[in-house]
């Protein structure tokens, strides 16, 4: 029995849906990664100030904006300043506003006074370097043109150096950008959360210490909702990932089957 | 009514599973255009206003006329007598931007990592050793495969190459495992966004 | 001379003792690291050392196969650039390689398709591919090539490529440079459409991908290498065996360094 | 001269840029901080390039009818409706192109990418054969992982956890596994790929810097 490509594609999409509809949900044990990710905002006072980058493209939202909108909700709830920004990715800018801004409003933080939202800038690796250097030779106004001259900000934060913790929230290599070109020039601590494609390759900057926490894919999400007490978009979704995965299982299983049934029939 | 739209170029997007087509087609231009226009406007907004014109007009920081002229070199690619002007600001970006890595990359990517590799073992449990034991064998052997002067011909060459594929193997397989969870995140997303576009149009 | 301008370099590092203050966040071990680097590389270029003989790679040869293939087909060839621009390192070392693609394929009068989603890299891509057609003495075929932007958002740009890959129907595509997700659904479409494929790329988490849809791969720094084997003169060679040299310098510190932190 | 110079703005610039790092002299720095903005600037002017190339290859394929008309038209179209839609309204929460960003270019872009889920699904049928040795243990440590990052990896570890004198201890521990897969062969080979990948970039760019290679200016 030879599965046609197609169908394999509409097995997929029943393999998901299933428990979408039905609203199937999973517990979610956290992984060291996302406890010592908690742990690191967590151990802040109200009115340190941290900074977020988005550096990931509206496409992989899916994995990213989970993990936006639990870490947004954890800073708000414990009233920690924060700087978002994206000068990884220029097409972020608006979709990152509309997350926070919906969550701050339910917390009541203000923008420009708790929060800071920078946008973007062309350069990256040289808008990094100047981050460490001087925020405001990059970035003199907030994303929407309000000088930060004019700010509390300015007053508290002269660079980077100035921040309890920098978090990278990715879907590139932006993550070793930012260690290289920062976090370990002007050290700055530094955690991020990545696309599960990236999550392996950041393990050995994880164990070296040079990562404080990792949150890899929608799983690392959950992790941290888990940790937070919500019930996110994560984790609901993790019913369908169980699914899908025991598909992908099955698929392997019986390609490889197949496989060694041709391999002993031609001798 | 935006949604009923958004709604049939999606599934005009899903359609090329089943081959391309011109609904394919039609919509992978159109999104290529709106991307390539935002993305210009962007980088307008962001880079030529508010790095280029705003400083210069309303700061009067007249240096940055400097890389201003430099990047309107780029222009001259289209001279055929003035060509090689368009290569002085490529020069420029070049060196400056590999030369800024150096350092930097020297030290994040070489000296921290062999700084975490040479560790101390008193005060290790017998476990740790043999992991960290193993991890110092997958970087050498993966190390030594990728070395160009040696040919691999004579036996303990390929054994050692060989055990460097090995944990490259694993490696990838654990790189791989990890990232199917990525991939259907994606779709769960696009199943969610299609579950809001339809609850929004009824 | 050669002598000279180490010692030079040597003065400058005994200077930049002097003045290294404690804020920039670079050890003196760095410093070190990087002047035996740039030491290792102005003396190697002496014709007096011997180049050694290094091992195959087999998507450096493929290349020639994959353009004459694409010839014979009567085909054009593909060559996309990663994500990252130049002047970042990879994209310089994809550039190089597409000047060799570009030789090859004017020597065979095979037109190259080149879609790009960073204006400095298709500006790089245009003198690279204009350089490789003078150097085979086929400038007309400029004529045939298209080099274009597309835009700078990653999965636009991936559903641009595929559509064009569906379009052109090239005989052999070549991938060179950084890539993050996009890789699969270039290369699954590739495959599909029959394509010889040949990747290199120095993004990691993107090589089990690779390895499974493309025909071959240079894989991490083997792209690094091409443009030294590509070139295959004298002084190109030794870089190689250079590199080799640093590599076998850095297992040899960390060998040394667990040691004295275990003493 | 017309390659000289280029060459020695990249030798002077590169040096400068790769000293800088290890010497702290206030002009050196301040150069620096100097060149970072420089980036910004010159990027913009090459982006007007690009988009002309854009523009002209989507123009020749409507005149030379190459394709269908309607195909280049819709890319020209599309593309200046954003421009003048964003020169006129502006980019801000609300306008035009912020509504068309919202509306169409986020889900249609997250649906692009959501291919990738078919594509590995099938990928996983036809393309994980344990074909020979290296094929095997990628495709054991692929499942492995699979299993051991979905909370049924978890529950297993659970069902089969037994107690042996007083220490319990799972038989099929999915997610242990896969951390130690993620934590040690994983740490072991990234970090091989890691210092070779940064040599080539240093060496690389040190070929650049003292003109060896010279593809991109001849």
């Amino acid at each position: 029995m030879k599965l046609h490509r197609r169908l394999v594609y509409v097995l997929l999409l029943v393999f998901i849906l299933v428990p979408m509809l039905f609203g199937l949900t999973f517990k979610v044990k956290p992984t060291k990664p996302v406890m010592t990710f908690f742990d690191s905002v967590a151990e802040l006072s109200p009115g340190d100030y941290i900074a977020v980058t988005l550096s990931f493209d509206p496409s992989t939202k899916a994995e990213l904006v989970p993990m936006l909108k639990a870490l947004t909700e954890h800073v708000f709830a414990k009233g920690l300043s924060v700087i978002f920004l994206n000068p990884g990715s220029i097409n972020v800018s608006d979709l990152g506003f509309s997350v926070i801004s919906d969550i701050a409003s339910k917390y009541g933080t203000i923008e420009n006074s708790d929060w800071y939202y920078l946008g973007y800038v062309p350069g990256e690796k040289a808008v990094y370097q100047k981050l460490g250097e001087d925020l405001y030779s990059v970035y003199p106004a907030s994303m929407h043109g309000v000088k930060l001259n004019s700010t509390k900000l300015y007053k508290d934060v002269r660079n980077m150096e100035d921040v309890k913790i920098l978090i990278d929230l990715a879907d590139g290599n932006s993550t070793v950008d930012l260690l290289t070109y920062l976090s370990t020039k002007y050290d700055v601590p530094m955690a991020a959360g990545v696309t599960a494609v990236m999550a392996s390759e950041y393990y050995p900057y994880l164990e070296s210490g040079q990562l404080k926490g990792l949150l890899g894919g929608l799983r690392g999400a959950a992790e941290y909702e888990t940790l937070l007490n919500v019930s996110g978009r994560a984790r609901r979704g993790m019913a369908a990932q169980t699914l899908a995965h025991i598909l992908i299982m099955l698929l392997v299983l019986m390609g490889n089957i197949e496989y060694f049934m041709a391999k002993r029939k031609n001798g | 009514m935006v949604e009923i739209i958004t709604l049939i170029l999606m599934l005009f997007v899903l359609s090329f599973l089943m081959g391309d087509n011109p609904f394919f087609k039609f919509t992978e231009r159109l999104i290529v255009g709106i991307s390539a226009g935002y993305g210009f406007l962007k980088l307008f907004d962001d880079g030529f206003i508010k790095k280029f014109w705003i400083p210069l007009v309303q700061e009067g920081q007249y240096w940055v006329i400097i890389p201003g002229l430099l990047g309107m070199m780029f222009f001259f690619t289209f001279s055929k007598k003035w060509n090689f002007l368009a290569k002085y600001p490529l020069a420029f970006l070049l060196g400056t931007g590999v030369g800024l890595e150096i350092g930097p990359r020297i030290e994040t990517s070489i000296l921290r990592q062999i700084n975490a590799t040479a560790v101390n073992f008193s005060g290790m449990s017998a476990g740790q050793v043999i992991n960290y034991i193993i991890i110092l064998v997958a970087l050498l052997t993966t190390m030594y495969y990728f070395l160009f002067v040696l040919r691999r011909d004579r036996p303990a060459e390929k054994l050692i190459a060989n055990i460097g594929i090995f944990f490259m193997m694993l490696g990838f397989g654990a790189s791989f495992g990890y990232t199917i969870m990525g991939r259907i995140s994606l779709l769960i997303e696009v199943i969610n966004i299609f579950f809001e576009k339809i609850t929004s149009i009824f | 001379m050669k002598i000279g301008k180490a010692a030079s370099i040597l003065f400058l590092l005994l200077i930049s003792f002097e003045l290294k203050g404690a804020s920039s966040g670079a050890g003196l071990e760095g410093m070190l690291y990087f002047f035996a680097f740039l030491i290792l590389f102005i003396l190697f270029r002496s014709p007096k050392i011997p180049s050694l003989k290094t091992r195959e790679i087999a998507g450096i040869k493929a290349l020639e196969e994959a353009i004459g293939r694409s010839t014979e087909m009567g085909k054009p060839i593909l060559f996309i650039s990663g994500t990252k621009p130049v002047p970042s390192v990879s994209a310089v070392a994809g550039m190089n390689v597409l000047g060799r693609i570009a030789k090859l394929a004017a020597r065979y009068g095979t037109p190259i398709v080149s879609p790009h989603n960073n204006s400095i890299t298709m500006m790089a891509a245009t003198e690279e591919i204009k350089e490789g057609l003078r150097s085979s003495n086929n400038e007309e075929l400029l004529q045939d090539c298209s080099i274009f932007y597309l835009t700078d958002s990653l999965f636009p740009y991936a559903a641009g490529i595929n559509a064009l890959t569906s379009k052109v129907r090239p005989g052999a595509i070549f991938y060179m440079g950084t890539f993050y997700a996009e890789s699969l659904i270039l290369t699954e479409h590739g495959q599909n459409t029959g394509a010889i494929q040949i990747a290199g790329t120095d993004s990691v988490a993107q090589i089990p991908f690779f390895i499974t849809t493309c025909d071959y791969l240079l894989m991490g720094e083997e792209l690094f290498a091409a443009s030294a084997y590509i070139q295959n003169d004298e002084a190109s060679l030794r870089s190689i065996f250079m590199l080799d040299l640093a590599k076998a310098a850095t297992i040899a510190y960390i060998l040394i360094k667990i040691f004295v932190v275990n003493l | 001269m017309k390659i000289m110079a280029p060459l020695l703005i990249v030798f002077i610039g590169g040096m400068l840029m790769a000293f800088q790092y290890y010497i702290d002299i206030p002009l050196l720095n301040n150069i620096y901080k100097g060149v970072l903005d420089w980036h910004m600037v010159i990027a913009v002017f090459a982006l007007v390039i690009a988009v002309k190339s854009l523009i002209e290859r989507q123009w020749k394929n409507f005149r030379q009818k190459t394709e269908h008309p309607v195909y280049p038209l819709t890319t020209l179209i599309s593309f200046f409706t954003v421009v003048f839609l964003g020169i006129f309204f502006g980019l801000k929460q609300g306008s035009p192109v912020n509504f068309i960003y919202n509306n169409l270019l986020v889900p249609l872009q997250a649906t692009i990418f959501s291919l990738l889920a078919f594509y590995i699904s099938s990928a996983a049928y036809r393309a994980f054969r344990a074909k020979n040795f290296s094929s095997t243990v990628l495709l054991i440590a692929a499942m492995i992982v699979v299993m051991g990052r979905i909370p049924l990896g978890d529950l297993i570890a659970t069902w089969t956890t037994i107690s042996i004198s007083g220490k319990d201890f799972a038989i099929l521990d999915f997610p242990g596994w896969t951390r130690w897969i993620l934590t040690v062969p994983n740490v072991g080979i990234k970090r091989a790929f890691i210092f070779g990948i940064t040599l080539g970039i240093v060496s690389t760019s040190l070929k650049v810097i003292l003109g060896i290679e010279r593809g991109w200016l001849k």
